[in-house]
């Protein structure tokens, strides 16, 4: 007896932005299996990293992902530079280290939109893609682009930010904290909303470690786990303590993203305050010694691992990146089976997943 | 990098496990090409993810390699991955894609492999 | 559901928040990375854009004295114009308009290498 | 003349029917078969044309005959327990037994009542769908045996058994309707529930003869309900006079005590109409070949329960027994309804629309008012055609894909063109403006106000309905874009039934104004007005309340036809697809091959099939979250309906 | 034929597929759909089905398993229609162009009407480059 | 009968280009409410224009037939209403044409389609009993079905029947595919069902479709009018403000989800509805 249906979801569907299939099989409309079918954003960046010059890495990687852009391209300067390791400039490190907040600033302000989209409400999309502008444009601004940055290089980065900037970004981020603020105000709060994410999708501690999750989907289920604890860059000299919520459903992870946007922005107050005078850069010579090592940052979705091995020519011997993406992925399936299909986007956005990062 | 931990490949499941019970989580794997052999690997984190730890075997070519995924399915898309683009031959997996998880019919098969590097190379068209 | 009503009825009172852009055009902001352009009288056919160029969008013929560039390929990076030393590479801040058909620039570079080393 | 009409009404189905037993040759009983039905139907078109009449069969002790044949078909269900080892069978004979016995022994009853038989307008219309649609469903029985036989691999053929009950059915249930005297009643009664138990068991299979005893217990307790009234009627109402119907529901028996009989000849006529809680008897019966489901809840067995419950509705007008009864009917309307959207077996939903579609018109009767028990008249008739039609297809499709389950059925439209189109027709024309049985809904839902809670229940009721029906509709004409389909070839027995009935279907839905005008209007008249009726037969009886343009007038048939041909029809003639304008599905962009592919690239790059089941809502819906809680309301609806005759004068 | 042609060039529908791009591109034409850019404006609606589909807009490269899905997707849409490559990698595969498992630009699988550089294209010139199609549209004898 | 010949040409001309430009002034003032510009008022009519003008391709015939009823139906049951014809008739017609879409939806083998067919199931469901509850509240205060009886009273619906009314208004919001009831199809945000039943129409059998959702605009809103109908200008009024509230419901809630709907269909539209007959039921007996 046929009562079972089994269809493709994706790789264009319009609630995922990117190709990717879940072959789910339902009962009425509850999920009962799902089978998660990769590949489609497969480019081969890995090994096309062995076989760029190490520099040309840098613009490679960032085209990993459009929207954590910036955050591999601290990556894998970082992991190129501890290589040697060379010093970085102490003004360097907190300019890294405001731009990486305000990517991830822009970042949750888009999952933002694209969650309230999951459950259909439009203008909610609308308005925080409105105020996401606005970090574009001091993104803009101050690092040359609104998506790809391009503004770190191995030893430093490209430009600095001026007092008028300073002033710019402050004053811009400001209104943006205000803006969220009533936002994220009716997200948490919404009868509608809530009824959509409240204990949809419950990942309890034990089943996120045990599926080796991060980020933020982790930090919703109760476990406190940051790459900002290793104290790379700039973090060392800032406060920061992870965000964390326990109720591990779609509304916690909710309420992450939506606390951590203002952490973003503190933090890169807090950075902008303290930037230190001084150099923005060093001169690099020749290519990376044979070693190797691991770059950790923390991407908005989670921690991004670099991964490099140098050979002392000024070609990587390897290079492997391991998305936060890639480790959230197998979370789908325990949050689908039992759901319902209205709840699959939800559940899915809840992840933030990102083909593009997992795949590379 | 610190805390590397040489093992043998049969070891790999039982060493894992012990980390993982003893509260670490599962980061990712490495597979690098030495020519010859492949290195694999195994990252875990504990501390709050700030300390690492890795363990690390080293196999022929053609070695059969137990999977981890009976243990933890956070090695099941890694696990797939080193399998398909290094050719490594992990056996017992929770989910086998057979080779198909990211590359289609037509790529080229195990492209991180050293000697594949020619071909790619001559690619590039506007 | 009521708490977003003062949201929308700000946004319906207070005007559309759209920037009518074909009619109004906002000048984009310096620094901006919007595309390169070539300067033939500067370049001097060094090669170093070309080799440090991420996506292969510049080739070189030295013989012909022909710098070609493939817009289609650029991915504005910025490199070729900031490893230039004839400084032959200028950024422009607007974006590049699009195309029916891919355009191949073919630039003859006149250029004199610069005395001071680079 | 009447003599030969009521013989040939109920004697030459017995005849018949042996004749065929002793017959074996396929083709002879064939003809035997083909020449009874036919010569029912123009009998039963004779009654028309003559009109209400009483009638008394003479130069035969045939009381005695009716007598010893009771006690007979009574020791053979003590035998039925005893072999089949089951209580309940068991139980219910001996309670229908010994008052019997008391009745005719130790009272020493006198039972003769005059007229025996009264053939009025209801009568003769019951006749009608009777002989019509149960002589058509015998044709179709023919060949459906032969290939039911064929495929089960039958050694020892046993269709000449079958047809048998088949035909006896039909004599059985005319006398059922034609019967005055209650006795005599009963006696038809006890017959149509025997045939019942020999229809269902017929397959001797374990499931088969269980559900057989079952519907036979049930059928039981309804048979000892019927024989207590009958008791009660004699004594209290002072001899053999109470026992006609005719006195019952003339208003010259004594009121006050006649409700108690009233109300438990209702639950007779509830356990017969599969009322809940007894509907699990009928869907037990699903196990039976189908034109045996076919002719049984169509125009047969559950229609007597209808019949007697509509047939009592003077009786008990006005008084609580008639809310009661309507709510009764409304609910299992309302609970059927949604039990059927759980259902994934075709031949189960059908059965689950029949109860719905009977407790609707128990509840018209129980609504009690001129209009309602015209509804529930036009609501008999157009069931019977549409059902007994509905059934037909199934057994048809079972046939074509051997499969009873409706999410096999998909894509039956390019496989069998003919039949889909059919029955598509056929379950249109449970739900569709303008067919009858939206006729009767609307008529219903319109006397419903004066019990509100049934017209509530009317509502939610009637929504479901549609999602079932829409559901099942879906699934058959779910296709691949291929383009030209043959029309199958249908054996001439299974064509005939089904053809007759589709343009029945048409006739009477065009023609319902005409046919509400002469036959139905007086009809209902004569089921309100009890006796008074004979003397004025097809007249164009005006209802109180309501006149022919008030009911009909508004219901504009036509135009909802022209609407529905404009709708259906015009796009078939001017649709011309090429092959190349037509697309595969949207499946994400990963549909696979050619247009009429219906499979999709999956993981590492494989063709997987889509599949598509459909929506059961088993965890709301399903039998076993569902049966606890509407049975037990049902029971105590029933309890109450019997309750208002004791207590409530 | 006049009024249908006109109103083609006043409604066009878009389709966004996302090749195997980084991302980059598809946050600017979302982007577009925001009230900023608002590009409903010029009747621009976002579909996400090909069957409703008017104008594709495609982003990054395509890579081995995507250009049977591209192609897929352009046959199940109606004509008239238009392919917009954004992006560098749509429209030659960028910086791409050495991976392994990348074909290239769009071209290679389907038919593309009008190419928008950039990595990543603004939205600006994502209108740009549907005013562009549309034009095309317009002097089209169709 | 002239004039009856009349007033049916006129409506079938005249309905669409009033429910379209609804159409068009919904979309307008939505992106309003969203800090958008928006498309010109006339924006429904090009995109109808251009649908027509597409490439006809299909996925199987029946499809047509259904979508053409749905159709034929709608303006049947627009008919019924302004000829003040039978209620219940009228419900009966729309209740079909839902039917008809939805079977539109089943007749291919395709996916999301068949979901979406589904859901539009769920969604009669939901509303069907409401207006056939409304049917019996009209003749719980009139004594008929009939719409011309209404027009005939002075004593507007409303006042009796406000629970109704309100019931009726997210009837209105099912009908406009109106977050939070859009879950079978939507007219803008991306669905998890994709384009639901009408998925697999393109070109102009899914002008066809829009043809008749603007006739259903104006017949649901007709349906919201008849509780004031003396004068009638006060009722078109009240419809015109029903439709300015779904806009911004839709513009405040997020999609919920199926069985939520027919829940709060079936207990809180039920309760109105039951209350209010019963109400009158005991306050002026039966008729
Ligand atoms: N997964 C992922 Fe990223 C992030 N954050 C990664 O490094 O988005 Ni595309
Ligand atoms: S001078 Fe500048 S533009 Fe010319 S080749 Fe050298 S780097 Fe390129
Ligand atoms: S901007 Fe970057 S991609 Fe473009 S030509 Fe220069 S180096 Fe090449
Ligand atoms: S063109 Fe650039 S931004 Fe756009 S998809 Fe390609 S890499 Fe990403």
């Amino acid at each position: 007896m046929a009562t079972r249906t089994t269809v493709p979801f994706g790789p264009q569907h319009p609630v995922l932005p990117e190709p990717v299939q879940l072959r789910i099989t339902y009962e009425d409309e509850k999920v009962v299996e799902v089978v998660p079918v990769i590949g489609y954003g497969q480019r081969g960046i890995e090994k096309a990293c062995e076989l760029n010059e190490y520099n040309k890495n840098i613009y490679l990687c960032e085209r990993v992902c459009g929207i954590c852009s910036y955050q591999h391209s601290e990556s894998v300067v970082l992991a190129t530079e501890q290589l040697w390791p060379l010093d970085i400039p102490p003004r360097t490190k907190f300019l890294r280290t405001i731009w990486a907040e305000m990517a991830r600033t822009h970042s949750h302000l888009l999952w933002l939109g694209l969650f309230a989209d999951a459950f259909g409400y439009e203008s909610m999309f609308l308005q925080f893609w409105r105020i996401r502008e606005k970090v574009l444009d001091i993104l803009e601004q101050t690092a040359g682009h609104r998506v790809i940055q391009s503004v770190n290089v191995v030893g430093g980065v490209r430009r600095d930010i001026d007092e008028a900037q300073k002033k710019t970004v402050i004053d811009t981020l400001n209104v943006v904290r205000r803006e969220s603020d009533d936002l994220v105000n009716v997200l948490i709060n919404d009868y509608t909303v809530k009824s959509r994410t409240v204990g949809v999708g419950v990942m309890t501690k034990a089943q996120a470690m045990a599926l080796g999750c991060v980020g933020p989907t982790l930090r919703g289920s109760g476990v406190s786990e940051d790459a900002r604890l290793t104290k790379y860059s700039a973090y060392g000299e800032l406060n920061y303590e992870p965000i964390v919520e326990t109720a591990g459903d779609c509304y916690a992870r909710m309420k992450v993203r939506a606390r951590e946007l203002f952490q973003a922005i503190d933090l890169q107050m807090e950075a902008l305050s303290k930037l230190p005078e001084g150099e923005i850069a060093i001169k690099v010579k020749g290519g990376p010694p044979a070693n190797e090592t691991v770059a950790r940052t923390e991407a908005p979705r989670g921690e991004l691992y670099y991964y490099a091995k140098g050979n002392g020519t000024r070609h990587l011997e390897r290079m492997k990146i391991r998305t936060p993406t890639f480790a959230n992925l197998p979370a789908v399936l325990i949050l689908l089976p039992g759901c319902q299909l209205a709840d699959v986007p939800v559940n899915i956005h809840s992840l933030d997943p990102c083909i593009s990062c997992t795949e590379r | 990098m610190e805390n590397i931990i040489q093992i043998t490949k049969n070891d790999i499941v039982n060493e894992g496990k012990k980390l993982l019970d003893a509260g670490a989580k599962f980061v990712t794997a490495v597979c690098n090409d030495l020519d010859e052999k492949l290195e694999v690997t195994y990252f875990f984190s504990a501390n709050r993810g700030v300390d690492l730890t890795c363990l690390r075997y080293t196999v022929g070519k053609d070695e059969e390699v137990p999977s981890l995924t009976g243990t933890t399915l956070s090695t099941l898309l890694i696990e797939n991955e080193m399998k398909e683009l290094f050719g490594l031959k992990v056996k017992d997996l929770a989910i086998d894609y057979g080779g198909h998880l990211m590359l289609a019919h037509d790529s080229p098969t195990t492209p991180m492999l050293k000697p594949k590097k020619a071909e790619a190379e001559s690619k590039g068209e506007i | 559901m009521a708490l977003m009503l003062p949201t929308i009825l700000r946004n319906f009172f207070g005007g559309p928040a759209t920037r009518m852009y074909p009619v109004q055009v906002r000048e984009p902001f310096e620094n901006a990375r919007g595309h390169v352009t070539f300067n033939d009288d500067k370049c001097f056919l060094c090669g170093l854009c070309a080799t440090k160029c991420p996506s292969e969008a510049i080739s070189i013929d030295k013989e012909k004295r022909l710098l070609t560039f493939y817009p289609a390929r650029c991915i504005v990076c910025e490199v070729c114009a900031l490893a230039c030393p004839g400084d032959a590479i200028d950024m422009v801040f607007k974006w590049r308009a699009p195309f029916y058909h891919k355009p191949v620039e073919v630039h003859e570079s006149r250029g004199k290498r610069p005395r001071t080393p680079m | 003349m009447t003599d030969g009409m009521m013989a040939i009404a109920i004697l030459l189905p017995l005849l018949a029917g042996l004749v065929i037993f002793l017959v074996r040759d396929y083709y002879a009983r064939n003809v035997v078969v083909v020449v009874t039905a036919l010569t029912l139907i123009a009998n039963s078109i004779l009654f028309v044309v003559k009109g209400p009449f009483t009638y008394t069969p003479t130069g035969f002790n045939w009381g005695l005959v009716i007598e010893v044949l009771d006690y007979a078909i009574l020791i053979f269900y003590l035998y039925l327990g005893f072999t089949l080892r089951n209580w309940l069978v068991l139980i219910f004979a001996v309670t229908q037994l010994i008052p019997l016995a008391y009745f005719e022994f130790v009272m020493k009853a006198h039972v003769e009542v005059a007229p025996a038989f009264v053939v009025d307008n209801l009568a003769i219309i019951m006749c009608l769908v009777i002989s019509i649609v149960g002589s058509l469903i015998c044709i179709y029985a023919l060949r459906y045996m032969y290939d039911h036989e064929q495929h089960a691999h039958v050694e020892k053929s046993r269709q000449s058994r079958f047809l048998l009950w088949l035909v006896l059915f039909l004599g059985a249930m005319n006398g059922l309707v034609f019967a005055n005297n209650l006795v005599w009643l009963y006696f038809f009664w006890e017959v149509t529930t025997m045939c019942s138990f020999m229809l269902i068991s017929h397959d001797k299979t374990e499931l088969a003869i269980k559900n057989a005893a079952r519907a036979l217990w049930m059928n039981s307790t309804g048979g000892t309900a019927f024989i207590i009234a009958i008791i009660y009627l004699y004594v209290t109402q002072g001899g053999a006079s109470a026992l006609s119907m005719q006195n019952i529901i003339g208003g010259t028996l004594q009121g006050s005590i006649l409700l108690l009989p009233v109300a438990l000849l209702c639950y007779t006529g509830c356990t017969k109409a599969a009322q809940m809680p007894f509907q699990s008897w009928l869907l037990g019966a699903m196990v039976a070949p189908t034109p045996v489901s076919a002719l049984l809840h169509s125009s047969t067995m559950v229609k007597a329960g209808v019949y007697l419950v509509l047939r009592l509705a003077p009786a008990y007008a006005g008084t609580y027994v008639s809310t009661a009864v309507a709510i009764v009917g409304a609910f299992t309307f309302f609970g059927t309804s949604a039990l059927a959207i759980s259902q994934s077996t075709g031949k189960r939903v059908l059965a689950y629309s029949t109860i719905a579609n009977l407790g609707l018109i128990i509840a018209c009767a129980g609504i009690n008012t001129p209009l309602s028990i015209a509804a529930a008249i036009l609501l008999i008739i157009f069931h019977a055609i549409s059902k007994g039609m509905l059934f037909l297809c199934a057994g048809t499709i079972e046939h074509l894909i051997w499969s009873r389950d409706i999410e096999d059925m998909e894509g039956l439209a390019a496989k069998a063109p003919l039949t889909t189109l059919i029955t598509a027709l056929g379950i249109l024309s449970m739900f569709l403006p303008p067919f009858g049985m939206l006729l009767g809904k609307w008529i219903a839902l319109e006397a419903a106000y004066r019990i509100p809670l049934a017209a509530v229940l009317f509502v939610l009721a009637s929504t479901m309905t549609i999602v079932f029906w829409t559901k099942w509709l879906g699934r058959l004409l779910q296709v691949l874009p291929k383009l030209g389909w043959p029309f199958e070839k249908l054996s001439l027995s299974y064509s005939v039934p089904l053809w007759t009935l589709l343009v029945g279907i048409f006739v009477v839905g065009i023609g319902v104004a005409p046919i509400y005008q002469n036959f139905v209007a007086s009809a209902a008249h004569n089921v309100i007005s009890g006796t008074q009726i004979f003397a004025s037969g097809w007249d164009n009886m005006s209802l109180s309340g309501t006149s022919v343009k008030g009911l009909l007038g508004y219901f504009p048939v036509w135009a909802l036809y022209a609407v529905f041909a404009i709708a259906v029809l015009l796009p078939l003639i001017f649709v011309g697809l090429k092959p190349t304008q037509l697309r595969p599905v949207y499946m994400c962009g990963e549909q696979s091959g050619a247009m009429d592919a219906d499979e999709y690239m999956a993981e590492a790059d494989t063709k997987t099939k889509v599949i598509l089941g459909g929506y059961y809502f088993q965890d709301s819906l399903g039998e076993k979250t569902l049966n606890p809680v509407v049975n037990t309301i049902a029971i105590l609806l029933l309890v109450i309906m019997i309750g208002c005759g004791v207590i409530l004068k | 034929m006049g009024l249908i042609h006109n109103s083609r060039i006043k409604s066009p529908w878009i389709m966004h597929f996302d090749n195997s791009s980084c991302n980059g591109c598809d946050i600017e034409v979302l982007a577009c759909l925001t009230p900023l850019y608002d590009v409903e404006r010029f009747g621009i609606v976002n579909m996400g089905n090909p069957k409703h589909a008017d104008v594709l807009l495609i982003t990054g490269p395509v890579n081995r398993r995507t250009a049977r899905v591209l192609r897929n997707l352009y046959d199940q849409v109606p004509g008239p229609k238009m392919v917009i490559a954004v992006g560098t990698c749509a429209s030659t595969g960028g910086v791409f162009h050495n991976c392994y498992n990348v074909l290239g630009g769009v071209d290679k699988v389907v038919p593309v009407d009008v190419y928008i550089p950039g990595c990543s294209v603004r939205p600006e010139a994502i209108i740009d480059g549907v005013v562009l199609a549309l034009q095309k549209l317009a002097s089209a004898n169709l | 009968m002239m004039r009856q010949l009349i007033l049916l040409i006129a409506t079938i001309v005249v309905a669409p280009f009033i429910g379209g430009l609804l159409f068009g002034i919904d979309r307008r003032i939505t992106a309003r409410l969203q800090g958008r510009f928006g498309p010109p008022i006339l924006q429904p009519f090009y995109d109808f224009l251009k649908l027509i003008g597409k490439e006809r391709i299909a996925v199987s015939r029946l499809q047509f037939v259904w979508i053409y009823a749905y159709l034929v139906f709608m303006v049947g049951s627009l008919l019924c209403l302004v000829f003040q014809s039978d209620f219940l008739i009228l419900v009966f017609l729309l209740g079909f044409a839902g039917v008809s879409l939805v079977l539109a939806g089943f007749s291919t083998k395709s996916p999301y389609s068949h979901f979406g067919a589904n859901r539009e199931l769920l969604q009669i469901m939901a509303y069907e009993p409401v207006l056939l509850l409304l049917a019996i509240g009209i003749y719980a205060q009139n004594g008929t079905f009939l719409i011309s009886e209404i027009f005939n009273q002075s004593r507007p619906l409303i006042f009796s029947l406000w629970p109704l009314f309100i019931a009726v208004l997210y009837v209105l919001t099912i009908k406009m595919r109106k977050s939070p009831f859009d879950i079978a199809t939507s007219h803008h945000a991306h669905q998890e069902i994709v384009k639901g039943v009408i998925t697999e129409f393109s070109g102009p059998y899914y002008a066809l479709y829009q043809l008749a959702e603007w006739y259903e605009i104006v017949l649901v809103l007709g349906i919201v009018a008849l509780f004031w109908t003396n004068p009638l200008w006060v009722g078109i009024l009240i419809a015109l403000a029903a439709f300015l509230l779904e806009l911004l419901i839709d513009n405040i809630a997020a999609r919920m989800t199926a069985p939520w709907m027919v829940r709060l269909s079936w207990t809180v539209g039920l309760i109105l509805g039951v209350l209010n007959i019963a109400y009158i039921y005991f306050t002026k007996g039966v008729s």
